[in-house]
């Protein structure tokens, strides 16, 4: 497929999230020399500004885009539009786009919920106060993976959920606070489980700074790299993750097979870590969702083995 | 409504007529946030009582000083009739290079020389903001909002847009610098950092240029009737420098104490709450228009913005409600302020 | 000064001015508005370099003077805006001026308070205030105008000032007041300070004596003794025309009776104010600044509205609670600050002129008849004579005077039935002044009730049917405008001063 | 007035100038009737925000309008969560996208009226209020929509509204011009609009002109409000969708274009036909550098610069160029301050 160009579309650019994610893109790019492989993304996080983006590049006439939406059902109408003109749509952390040709998930977002969850426990004990965090409420897959958490606490009938689903905006100053104010409000609070990237960080400091590290649980997603500190104080119980390089590079690879008119089978083997052997089902809408195996714990033991 | 309703009543109740109390007001509108601030916490307590303890005191201090070092900085370009918007990408920006030049060419600075640093810079970005709005004599609002775009933008295409996770040498360990520490009942220790002084130590600095220079009241002056202030021969364009890179210099200043504090330099941090800085400051008592204001109000008016953003959890009200309230908050807090300002006003 | 010529953009404001001043003389400035007296002010002061020429101070040529070097050499000005900080207390801002030049205008010092307070008490008791704790504190825009041209006076004075400049300084004085500052110059006289006045009020200028120097059109006219120009020479040298001082006023009231006040009232200022305005009367009204003359006009224009009594015009009581209730019941008020209470000096001629019509230009769905509003626009300019027909030309662009006009034109849009004055001719020169008086005539003859709020006691007398004179919030005489004479109406305005306090 | 045309004149340029580069940069696929097509539709949803802050500033009082889209967002939101509860958007589109439509305005009138009544009547100053009613109305449609994007579906009018084309042009592009044109017309020939702008440019001269002031303002911000309204029914039919946090970057944007616009921050003078082109020129500039693959922090910066750059010519140059008796004249006339 001489020159054709995909463009992968982030949900903000410069955090190291989507970084990671970039050098994916780039190596995809090395690795298809002849392709025209490129990410962008907002400079804040806002889904009119991708929207534009996404509205722009259909109008350079791009032959595929890789998408990490903000917000799935804003870009439904453009991404509806960019398919009618024979654009490929492909989507990732947004199972429920209608307009996509297929949307590419690192795993089951309820197993990785639960899984947090049960990782929680274990350190709790299965006992005591525990609460969530999440980027914002419309997140939609944050909502799901502290919804599948709630689902598997109940196993436990010593944990007690307070204050839920406090959001955070990815902002690790105001997590902080909150966190803070979370610790004064229930001196016996025993675990944190959290969705966005930087939610540890922020919980992990107000653990730390109180002298709890090890005696207050916190599970939640995060980067090994900026977590590796608390971690090691074990400030951070653990944390999951799915590798965003690999999910760069894995909805490049989709959009290729798409671009050359392949077709996509369960168990395919899309050539990248963690997407050996995908399961492919119908998704939301006419195109397909793809999901991997990439999921990731890791604690302070295992964290080395990933260093991004 | 909990949090702000009853705030409000009661700040009413005690703020009620009376001869000596309504002079005060009039001349002090400060005492307006004051009252506001107790009702609040009182309020507060009522709802949950766990809000009175020590570690409460000390966390809503260690959280006011990013916005306390903003606020005072808004409060003299305020006083002096202009209006800044920048002040957060000024810090932002000079946090971050600083970081990055030190990280890279000197990872062993001491502290102070960081401090000194970002100063500098925070003087120079200031001292730009103060140059446009002298020479192209246009509403501050307008050109700050032009700077903030152009430092930020500036900081992230060509800058970096990495986190810095581990900061270098000092600034590692002095957002970590405890001042008095205790363990509370369950075990957790609190504990009041060193940078907390810094606050404290700038509003004085603060009170004192304001209020016992020349350069305090031809600020005021200035904020009063600038044509005037032109011709009573104050050199009203190093006025409008020095204001200008006085808030750059706390905006710096603000910028290392944040990522200190927060152990990582995060060039997307700070931008974005500038004009909660400048409610604060107007709640203090500062009118929009320039020419007012004190030191005191605008750190009573910080800390109000501090404490509501902090008791909503404790208050309990569900975190799909808290723009609501905050929202009203601001209303209610300002429009109890302006109907009570004026009641005490004697009509001219 | 030599050969000073000043332009701003176009305007060519000084043409080769030369004058000199000696120590311990007194100048009066005089000239028509916008003759280029604040302008020569304004480049000794150093607020303006001059376009051309130079300043010789004790034999040192200076092209230019920045406002600390004017200030350095002992230059005080007291500007025609007064030039006070408002919200700066009236210690400082007496006397912060002194530390500022002290230290050569670098503003990183610390201030010197018990110094502060020392000069200002000192000036401000020089030019008879009586100095309190509380006076001191006071914020500069919580006090009345009179105080406030005190005040600026005592920051001119209260350094060793060598020359002393007033722009005219006693607009909103009293008689009391300017007895006071007479005194003042003369003592400043006697240390051997220069004062150069500028002022519209001849009669001051004899009484104070000294040297004339005459401005027409930015240049220097005249310059000599003042005691050898009669007010007749003064008014043709400054306007290049005869102006006679005669009483304008010819007609005669009719015997309608157009508005009654009842026992107005608004606490504090002034009650208990009853009179009847008949119809084509033009009646005065005056008083001490104190007097509630003030509050009285803004109550009848509803923009402070009376708390009592009542106001009927043509039989029937109106109500006024605010500007545009008075409006509708016919009446018409032109505030005593045009520039910053009447006019829209960034918009057009044309939406000054329509400002108080907008509805009855708008037709039934709300849409304004252009074409009719630039026709009654137009017709007002003509009426008015202003000097361009452009009614496009925003009126930041006219000069004072007619800037005055369209003020006053405006309100013949609504064809007002009374229209009360606010100080017409403050500020106004001769010329002006005389344009403007046979308008009030002229519309006093179509019928309307006119009432001029002034302090100018020739302007009333040399238009006024009746004179109200107001001491202390009452109406204390009702004197004939063509029998009464100026001290007269002075013994009622002070004499019943004098009961009040006993 | 005449005597600002410069602004008109330097826009117009600066379109012709962004075409022409645009048309270089893409080898002509940014001239293609797609794009101008996709740009077209983008313009109208922050160009209704940015009158309505040009409306906020020209009134006078230190006015701004910061709460705009989230008036938008709410309104989009109310809508959605209300109509949908009685009317099926995919069964009976007509009477949904109508309903739709009124609740949105409804909620947008409420807004501006809140807005207006604070401002008039409590006299809180406009940025503290217009910041406290954003907090507000973000907050109402987080508890409305519980903090997730809720689906308005794609009823046929309310579809065609945001996605269809007339004559080539979107559909919402006309209904924006429309709109920037009633409000022009109403700001040159009616009262309201000449009371607006002349109590901008003094208030103490409007009070003793005896207008209505409070009305005024209140109608002002409620005008306001109904823009925001209809920028959110366009953002709704647009994206299919809507959400509180949708369009977070537009709040300075909106100023932004105003400004470039020439739309004077202290009160008293605006143009309509300005901020519109000005609305234009900074969607061709910003998908210009979409085009040249440029970051977005690239962009920002570039307004910024823009921002900065206009002022500076505002100031020195162009505008003497232009209409240079009116600038001799201006420069030197002080704005009365208003005596307090
Ligand atoms: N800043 C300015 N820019 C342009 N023209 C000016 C400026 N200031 C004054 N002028 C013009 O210069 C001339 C002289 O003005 P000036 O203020 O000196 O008059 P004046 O004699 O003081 O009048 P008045 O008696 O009204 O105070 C006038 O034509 C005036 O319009
Ligand atoms: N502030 C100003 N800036 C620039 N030009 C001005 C200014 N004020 C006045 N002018 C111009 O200067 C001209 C002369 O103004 P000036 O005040 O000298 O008029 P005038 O002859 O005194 O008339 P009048 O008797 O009506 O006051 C005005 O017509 C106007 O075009
Ligand atoms: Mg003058
Ligand atoms: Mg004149």
């Amino acid at each position: 497929q001489d020159g054709k160009a995909i463009t992968t579309v982030v949900k903000i650019s410069g955090i190291p999230w989507f970084d990671r994610m970039e050098t994916g893109v780039n190596k995809f790019a090395e690795q298809n020399p002849e392709m025209d492989i490129r990410q962008v993304g907002p400079a804040t996080a806002d889904s009119a500004q991708q929207l534009q983006i996404v509205q722009d590049l259909v109008a350079t006439g791009v032959d595929a885009l890789a998408v990490v939406p903000m917000d799935p059902d804003i870009l439904e109408g453009i991404l509806g539009r960019a398919m009618d003109r024979g654009t490929i749509i492909v989507t990732h952390e947004a199972d429920n786009q209608a307009n996509t040709h297929a949307d590419i998930e690192a795993f089951d977002n309820a197993d990785y919920g639960a899984a947090l969850n049960e990782r929680l426990a274990q350190c709790m004990g299965g006992e005591g106060k525990w609460t969530t965090f999440v980027g914002s409420l419309g997140s939609r897959t944050h909502m799901q993976w502290v919804g599948a958490g709630e689902e598997n606490a109940k196993k436990y009938p010593g944990m007690e959920l307070v204050d839920p689903n406090n959001e955070s905006f990815d902002d690790a100053n105001g997590t902080y606070e909150k966190a803070k104010e979370i610790l004064r409000k229930h001196p016996d609070i025993k675990g944190f489980q959290t969705s966005a990237g930087n939610d540890v960080l922020g919980v992990g400091r107000a653990i730390e700074e109180a002298g709890l590290a090890g005696k207050v649980c916190l599970v939640g997603t995060g980067l090994p790299n900026p977590s590796a500190a608390y971690l090691d104080s074990g400030a951070i119980t653990a944390i999951g993750f799915w590798d965003p390089q690999k999910a760069g590079m894995a909805m490049n690879a989709v959009a290729k097979f798409m671009l050359e008119g392949k077709e996509i089978t369960d168990g395919m083997d899309l050539g990248v870590e963690g997407y050996e052997s995908v399961t492919v089902k119908p998704g939301a809408g006419k195109g397909l969702l793809i999901v991997g195996n990439g999921m990731v714990l890791a604690d302070k033991d295992t964290y080395k083995d990933y260093l991004f | 409504m909990s949090a702000a309703g009853t705030s409000h009543n009661q700040a009413a109740a005690n703020a009620g007529p009376g001869g000596g109390l309504s002079g005060l007001i009039a001349k002090r509108p400060e005492f307006v946030t004051l009252v506001l601030l107790m009702a609040i916490c009182i309020a507060v307590t009522i709802a949950n009582p766990a809000f009175l303890q020590p570690s409460t005191l000390i966390d809503i201090g260690r959280a006011s000083v990013v916005t306390g070092l903003f606020a005072l900085g808004v409060f003299v370009i305020l006083a002096a009739g202009g209006i800044d918007v920048s002040f957060t990408a000024i810090a932002a920006l000079t946090m971050y290079s600083i970081t990055l030049l030190v990280q890279k060419y000197a990872p062993d600075l001491s502290i102070v020389v960081v401090f000194a640093i970002a100063i500098a810079g925070g003087v120079f970005l200031g001292v730009v903001n103060g140059f446009l709005v002298y020479t192209l004599r246009v509403p501050s609002l307008i050109v700050t909002i032009g700077t903030q775009y152009f430092f930020r933008g500036g900081l992230l295409a060509f800058i970096g847009t990495t986190w810095i996770m581990e900061l270098p040498g000092e600034m590692a360990t002095f957002g970590r610098l405890s001042l008095l520490e205790f363990e509370t009942a369950n075990g957790a220790i609190v504990s009041l950092p060193v940078y907390f002084l810094i606050l404290p130590v700038v509003a004085v600095l603060t009170w004192w240029i304001m209020r016992r220079t020349l350069m305090g009241r031809a600020i005021f002056s200035l904020g009063g009737n600038p044509e005037v202030t032109a011709r009573l021969g104050y050199n009203v364009k190093i006025v409008h420098l020095f204001v200008f890179g006085y808030a750059g210099a706390l905006a710096g200043l603000a910028g290392i104490v944040h990522i200190t504090a927060n152990r990582l330099a995060n060039p997307f941090d700070l931008v974005g709450t500038e004009i909660s800085v400048i409610a604060a400051v107007v709640l203090g008592g500062a009118r929009i228009t320039g020419g007012t204001g004190s030191v005191i109000g605008t750190m009573l008016g910080v800390l109000l913005v501090v404490v509501v953003d902090n008791v909503l959890v404790m208050v309990g009200i569900p975190s799909t409600w808290q723009r609501v309230f905050v929202g009203a908050f601001i209303l209610l807090a300002a429009a109890f302020f302006v109907t009570r300002q004026r009641k005490f006003k004697p009509a001219k | 000064m030599r050969n000073i010529h000043k332009r701003f953009g176009g305007v060519h404001a000084l043409r080769g001015v030369d004058m000199s001043l000696q120590a311990g003389e007194v100048y009066h400035l005089l000239g028509e508005n916008g003759c280029g007296k604040s302008t020569v002010i304004k480049i000794m002061a150093g607020a303006h370099p001059p376009s051309e020429g130079q300043i010789i101070l004790d034999g040192e040529v200076h092209d230019e003077l920045t406002p600390i070097q004017s200030l350095d050499f002992g230059i005080e000005t007291v500007y025609q805006d007064l030039s006070l900080i408002p919200n700066l207390t009236v210690m400082e801002n007496v006397a912060l001026g002194e530390q500022l030049v002290e230290g050569h205008g670098r503003l990183l010092r610390t201030l010197d308070r018990a110094r502060l307070k020392e000069t200002a008490t000192k000036a401000l008791s020089q030019v008879g205030l009586n100095v309190t704790a509380e006076l001191l504190s006071t914020i500069v825009s919580d006090l009345p105008l009179a105080i406030r041209q005190l005040v600026a006076i005592a920051r001119a004075i209260a350094c060793e000032a060598r020359l002393v400049i007033m722009d005219e300084p006693t607009t909103s004085l009293t008689r009391r007041e300017v007895e006071n500052l007479i005194d003042v110059v003369s003592k400043l006289r006697s240390r051997n300070v220069a004062v150069l006045f500028v002022t519209h009020k001849l009669e001051e200028c004899y009484r104070i004596g000294g040297h004339a120097i005459v401005f027409r059109d930015g240049q220097c006219v005249a310059q000599g003794p003042i005691n050898n120009y009669s007010r007749t020479d003064l008014a043709e040298l400054m306007t290049g025309r005869k102006i006679s001082e005669k009483r304008y006023r010819t007609g005669a009231p009719s015997a309608e009776t157009l508005m009654v006040l009842d026992r107005l009232e608004v606490p504090g200022r002034f009650r208990d104010v009853s009179f009847k305005l008949h119809k084509g009367e033009v009646l005065g009204i005056t008083g001490l600044s104190d007097s509630g003359r003030n509050e009285l006009a803004l109550a009848i224009a509803g923009i402070k509205p009376a708390a009592g009594g009542s106001i009927s015009v043509n039989g029937k009581p109106v109500r006024i609670h605010s500007a545009s209730e008075s409006i509708d019941a016919g009446i018409g008020y032109v505030p005593e600050d045009r520039l910053s209470e009447g006019l829209f000096l960034d918009k057009s001629i044309y939406q000054n002129e329509i400002a108080l019509i907008l509805r009855k230009l708008a037709s039934k769905f709300g849409i304004l008849d252009m074409k009719k509003g630039k026709e009654i626009a137009r017709d007002i300019s003509e009426k008015m004579r202003l000097n361009t027909a452009d009614i496009e030309l925003p009126v930041s662009a006219l000069s004072g005077g007619n800037q005055q006009r369209v003020l006053i034109g405006r309100w013949l849009s609504i064809d007002p039935e009374i229209l009360v004055l606010h100080g017409p001719t403050v500020g106004v020169d001769v010329g002006s002044k005389d344009a403007i008086y046979q308008t009030i005539q002229k519309m006093a003859e179509q019928g309307i009730g006119l009432v001029i709020v002034s302090d100018d006691l020739p302007e009333l007398l040399q238009n006024c049917d009746r004179i109200l004179v107001m001491s202390a919030g009452e109406i204390v005489a009702d004197l004939n405008g063509a029998g009464a004479n100026e001290d007269e109406i002075y013994q009622a305005m002070l004499g019943s001063v004098q009961e009040g306090a006993a | 007035m005449r005597t600002k045309d410069g602004h008109f004149t330097v826009l117009v340029a600066l379109i012709v100038v962004l075409m022409t580069a645009g048309a270089i940069v893409s080898g002509g696929n940014y001239l293609s009737l797609f794009n101008l097509q996709s740009m077209a539709g983008q313009v109208p949803e922050i160009g209704l925000l940015a009158i309505g802050v040009m409306l906020a500033m020209s009134v006078g009082n230190g006015g701004i309008e910061l709460s705009g889209i989230a008036l938008a967002n709410l309104s989009g939101v109310a809508a959605a969560t209300l109509v949908a509860g009685h009317f099926s958007a995919s069964s009976d589109p007509g009477m949904f996208s109508l309903f739709f439509i009124l609740v949105a305005l409804a909620v947008g009138l409420l807004g501006g009226l809140l807005n207006g009544l604070l401002i008039a009547y409590l006299k809180i100053t406009a940025i503290l209020c217009t910041l406290g009613t954003q907090m507000f109305f973000i907050g109402l449609a987080v508890v409305l929509s519980d903090g997730r994007s809720v689906r308005v579906g794609a009823p046929g009018p309310l579809y065609e509204i945001g996605n269809g084309f007339l004559f080539e042009i979107p559909i919402s592009f006309l209904l924006f011009i429309a709109v920037a044109g009633l409000i022009g017309f109403v700001l040159r020939y009616t009262p309201f609009g000449l009371w607006l702008m002349l109590n901008g440019s003094n208030p103490k001269a409007s009070e003793y002109a005896g207008f209505p002031q409070n009305k005024v303002i209140i109608a002002t911000y409620t005008v306001s409000g109904v823009l925001s309204s209809l920028a959110g029914i366009i953002i709704a039919a647009r994206t299919i969708n809507v959400k509180w946090d949708y369009g977070t970057s537009y709040l300075l944007v909106a100023i932004l274009i105003a400004v470039m616009a020439g739309v004077r921050p202290e009160g008293g003078y605006g143009r309509v036909v300005c901020v519109v082109l000005s609305a234009i020129a900074l969607q061709m500039m910003s998908s210009m550098l979409n085009f040249m693959g440029l970051s977005n922090f690239v962009r920002d910066f570039a307004w910024g610069a823009l921002l900065l750059g206009f002022l500076a010519i505002g100031r020195f140059r162009l505008t003497d160029f232009f209409s240079p008796q009116f600038r001799a004249v201006t420069a030197s006339v002080q704005r009365p301050q208003a005596r307090k």
